[in-house]
């Protein structure tokens, strides 16, 4: 299908928006991949979304909190089932407080496995449990997400980790969700195996031209990059790299509201350098492309890599998460539960682990680390870095985001750590250092100056002294365990 | 006799690789010969390697919750391609949510796998499974 | 008793040394109160520390994680009877990870009601669950605490906040504890309601001068001082200052090693600046009155206040008072549980707030504030608050600590809120302010200077405004309770 | 009929006054007679302290967990000191550790107490109480 899609976007790949009347014929085909997507009626879903109350709407909630200097708070969720996921959905708006409330739809769905997805429905209604990792939305089809929307007094979001969004954001979007998380550079980097970069950025020029759409006939959605990537150890200069990648695209195709997520490295000095760097860098190059109108509110996310089985362990992850996404100024938080080690949590754990959130973000509200002189060194190297690798991809595309983007990742000028991706070279690899910064230990191609790469490498040479290890690749792999290790191990007595 | 091929991967339409990779790596490392088959693997897949190479055993990853449907008949899958009595072992996070441990690993031997092994299990964990399963293997006459 | 102790002491107060001989014939009386007082052999007891491997000592444990900048975690706990207070403490050091294990005494035996302790035993034992809510350590007598501490593999401290201590403490450090919370100011202000502040000086004077005679055989003891006071919103200053005059009266009795403790007001600069600033102000009020070789190290300690009912809110409280700690560069952390509000915890939930707090400080543990404008600022303010008090009491005792002590609380130049005592004026109010800062609502009569003052005033006043309230009395009150608010009113959607 | 006198104080050895002192301070804003004998109260000083000001109810604190020990017999005490029928309400963290609140009233009735209050009451939950119970008693006949 997505050969039809791509036949009939631009031949060539660039980063210039689809053309209306190719973009409507574009639609009609994929509208047509399955049967649900004969229900979605264009000018009906924009009166839904202008009938909407403003605080049932992401992109009002977005912008409020940005100027009130407010953190959102917002969990991941899906089950398998509408009854299911609406216990769900009205638990995380009442018991967890959640500002946003999500919609995770299942792995099937991501892959476009739609009848695997409807025998997991089923087996989930004969076992009476959830045997899938989402909700399968496109399977349910409009109907049940406008009973979704409804159920709740939130603004809703989409989570669908995917590189083929383009079903599940039409009906998500005619169901009357106002957020949708996903970018063509990320998820085809950390969610897929064969798809091509090339691909996976049409897939979603489609669904930013599809956001810009509806922006024409006055209704602003929020669009989403995620900014995590794999989860695994990301170093903020790759994550923000991509993530003013991501956001070029799909300014280019008309979105004016676009959030930038980044993954917290647990130390609060980097994310808080970290979330105030990629806010900055993605409007310094929008300008350098002119767009001068482009909101780019950071989202925080608790700690994306191995999670302690201990659910005291784990319950300051999450605590601690809240307190460096308020501390780092980030608009919202997505948030994870003391059973992320375990399983995908109980509707009454994910509500604790948004109140655990909620109160760390209280008690932190007022503070900010500005003028401390490591944390003003630390922003002002991942603006260093980040420039580095941006430029040239920029260089690389002769100016255009989309080419120079397909080129850097085949010449591993950018790079992505633990990707499941073919075409993503993956040799970078990251390590935390001596005081738990996460640096790069093997930059692989990545085009970073000598100066820099110095820094990242005297940190990890200090770790590995400390602990009386060789400086090796097992550095990284190390790093991918630590904070999943129990405390016994972790911090002795 | 030679080093014994294993094959890895990760089932369905499942995307995490880090663990298995670790694993692959390591199980390498250990002087086994891996064919690792990365991330979103189709069941068939890890059959039809395991066919061409001559695998002695599957060691197949499943995390994001759904593996308990894609896991399903994949014994016989095997016992049809005439792998009757290859080792089969699973591990992640098998089941979607906290469920008792005891509980998941039975549904999966009841699928045919020799072990389950649940969230968290070390590479040092795997390693050891491996060579008391094929010691006792090669204490065993070869079957019929 | 306590007249016949005080009748043996100097005729007058003063800070002064008890003189050996009048030591000896006070420890007699003392030890005669109680059959178990009997069993004290200060020679047996010298012994039987000197035999403690140094991980077992207290003061050693102390003085190393000073020196490697470290934060020791250490729980309350104590129940009524021998064998759940052995299980208890077993619980604590090995699924806590405590790095120093309490022995937490009963209400009873804090106010020498030793029957009343007993029978709390009786029916504990009878009813198979703990009546107690500490352990009666002067009834069990110094067998049973060896058992404890020979059960445990971590350094010991009792925990008996009282203005009683010399035959708890007699019995505890002979028993092989290496650690005694408690001071004449803190406890006798804040414990107790008749007993002068005169008197509480008195009994301390007694124990802080036991710890030296200890000391003079070679027994290096961790004295510690409770500048929690009453727990309920206590600025730094007034900790602060009383920890400054107790340090001295203690120093004055021969005491070379004294931990200085202070509740964490929940905000993470003013907390971090009252940790850096105590230790500073307390070296420079030793040095001035000549003592240059006293160990100071602080010790940070979870909220004391209001906890909230809601065990998720609760271990957020739990989780960011490892942060406060870690980040404020404490040497050690006392810590609470998601049971604060409700009551004592079980020991697993005892356990678990250990490792809750025990994961912040990891995940915090290189963080530090030096240089952060608002931080330096906090710290200059707190320093010329606790000068101005200090000093006018030193005045007001021509230079005896201990008389000019007990003067200052008569004029309400010391005070405290919310204190029991009838000898405490408790008109001081403190309040929270629109940035979540612990400041003074009403000074009574602090001799705070005008300036400072107005510092204070204007952050309640801007809360006031902030909440559309009137500046009055209530700010204080609804600075009691507001931790302990569902997070629905404290941080509504 | 003047203002209803109320007697208050945190029994036993119990220092505990922060909540038992803004709770006196709300029953006098709220025209109540208060005669507050604060912290480490003897349950005898209460009953003393009734019948020297004649007073309608006693409001018993405690928090430190003792309060099981602390409370028991007081009804007795009061019924020796002819206060038959003094209302009697407690509150505050009753007993040791977090057990369930409906078999920790039942012990404070059985006591004697005509209402207690678990944890984290506030001070409205208070004086909706008092006004209740005094309405109802003004309501009752005398008693005999
Ligand atoms: C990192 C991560 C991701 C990354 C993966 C990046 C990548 N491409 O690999 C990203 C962010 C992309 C991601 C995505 C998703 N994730 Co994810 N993810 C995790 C996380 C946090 C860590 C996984 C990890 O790397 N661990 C470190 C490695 C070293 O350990 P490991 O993977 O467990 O593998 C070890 C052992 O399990 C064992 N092992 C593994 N396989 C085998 C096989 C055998 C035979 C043996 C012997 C041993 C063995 O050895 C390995 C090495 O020690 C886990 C939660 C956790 N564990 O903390 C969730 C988790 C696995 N993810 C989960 C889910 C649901 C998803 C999503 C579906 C999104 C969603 N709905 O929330 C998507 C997946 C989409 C898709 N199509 O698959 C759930 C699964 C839920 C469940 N089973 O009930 C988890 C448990 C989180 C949770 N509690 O909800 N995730
Ligand atoms: C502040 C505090 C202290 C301060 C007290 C300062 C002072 N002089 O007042 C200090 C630090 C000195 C302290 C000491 C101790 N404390 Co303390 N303390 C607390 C804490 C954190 C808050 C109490 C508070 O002030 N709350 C705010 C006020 C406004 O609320 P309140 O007291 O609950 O009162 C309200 C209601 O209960 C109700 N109410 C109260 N009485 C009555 C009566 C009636 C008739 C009615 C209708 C309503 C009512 O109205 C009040 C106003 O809203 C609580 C835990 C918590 N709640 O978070 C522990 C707590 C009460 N303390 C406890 C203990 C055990 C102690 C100690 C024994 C030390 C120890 N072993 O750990 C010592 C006491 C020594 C002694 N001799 O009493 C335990 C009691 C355990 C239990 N019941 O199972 C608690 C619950 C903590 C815990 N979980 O372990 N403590």
């Amino acid at each position: 299908m997505n050969d039809i899609a791509s036949a009939l976007a631009a031949p060539a790949l660039t980063e210039a928006a689809i053309p209306a009347e190719i973009f409507h014929r574009m639609r009609a085909a994929n509208l047509a991949r399955w049967q649900t997507g004969a229900q979605v009626d264009f000018d009906a879903s924009v009166a839904f979304h202008r009938a909407l109350p403003p605080h049932k709407q992401l992109a009002v909630a977005m912008r409020r909190a940005h100027a009130e200097r407010r953190c959102l708070t917002q969990p991941r969720g899906g089950v398998a089932t509408l009854a299911m996921q609406k216990a769900l959905m009205i638990a995380l708006d009442r018991e967890g407080l959640a500002d946003i409330v999500p919609t995770t739809t299942d792995s099937y769905t991501r892959n476009e496995q739609f009848a695997a997805a409807q025998n997991g429905v089923n087996e989930s209604e004969r076992l009476e449990r959830s045997l899938l990792n989402g909700f399968p939305i496109v399977n349910y089809g409009l109907a049940a997400g406008r009973e979704l929307i409804e159920a709740i007094d939130k603004p809703a979001i989409l989570l669908t980790g995917t590189a083929m969004p383009k079903l599940t954001a039409e009906i998500g979007f005619a169901a009357g969700y106002t957020g949708y998380l996903g970018s063509g550079i990320a998820y085809t980097t950390s969610y897929i195996k064969e798809l091509s970069i090339e691909e996976g950025i049409r897939n979603y020029q489609y669904l930013d031209r599809l956001a810009a759409l509806y922006a024409e006939h006055g209704v602003e959605l929020h669009r989403r990059q995620p900014g995590f990537l794999t989860g695994t150890n990301i170093p903020p200069c790759i994550a923000i790299a991509i993530c003013v990648l991501d956001c070029l695209l799909a300014a280019a195709q008309g979105v004016r509201h676009y959030g930038l997520e980044l993954a917290q490295t647990l130390h609060l000095v980097q994310d808080a350098a970290a979330i105030a760097a990629c806010e900055t860098l993605a409007q310094e190059y929008l300008a350098r492309k002119g767009y001068r109108d482009v909101f780019t509110p950071v989202t925080s996310l608790h700690w994306m890599g191995a999670w302690p089985q201990d659910e005291a362990q784990a319950a300051t992850l999450v605590s601690y998460g809240g307190t460096l996404a308020a501390i780092g100024g980030a608009v919202s938080v997505t948030t994870k539960t003391t059973h992320e080690a375990h399983g995908i949590p109980t509707p009454l754990a994910n509500a604790e682990g948004l109140r655990i959130t909620r109160m760390a973000i209280y008690l932190a509200r007022d503070i900010r680390l500005d003028g401390l002189p490591e944390y003003e060194r630390e922003k002002d190297l991942i603006a260093r870095e980040v420039r580095a690798i941006v430029d040239k991809v920029l260089e690389m595309g002769d100016g255009d985001v989309a080419v120079g983007t397909v080129r850097a990742f085949a010449a591993g000028v950018l790079d992505v750590p633990w990707s499941p991706n073919r075409h993503v070279k993956s040799r970078v690899m990251p390590a935390r250092d001596a005081h738990g910064y996460l640096r790069i230990f093997d930059p692989g191609a990545l085009p970073l100056p000598k100066d820099i790469l110095e820094v990242h490498t005297d940190g990890l040479r200090a770790r590995a002294a400390a602990q009386g290890v060789p400086y090796d690749r097992n550095l990284a792999i190390q790093s991918v365990y630590e904070l999943s290790e129990p405390l016994a191990r972790l911090m002795p007595n | 006799m030679g080093a014994r091929t294993l094959v890895t991967g990760v089932i369905g339409a499942d995307t995490h690789i880090v663990g298995n990779r670790i694993l692959s790596m390591a199980l390498e490392e250990a002087g086994y010969r891996v064919i690792a088959l990365g991330a979103l693997t189709p069941a068939t897949d890890f059959v039809k390697a395991a066919i061409e190479t001559a695998a002695d055993a599957i060691l197949v990853s499943s995390l994001y919750g759904q593996g308990e449907l894609d896991c399903r008949g994949f014994r016989d899958l095997c016992v049809e391609a005439g792998l009757d009595d290859i080792l089969l072992y699973v591990g992640g996070n098998l089941v979607v949510g906290k469920q008792p441990w005891p509980e998941v690993e039975r549904r999966f031997l009841e699928m045919g796998f020799d072990r389950a092994f649940p969230p968290g299990t070390r590479v040092e964990d795997a390693l050891a499974a491996l060579a008391a399963d094929f010691d006792r293997r090669d204490g065993d006459p070869p079957p019929r």
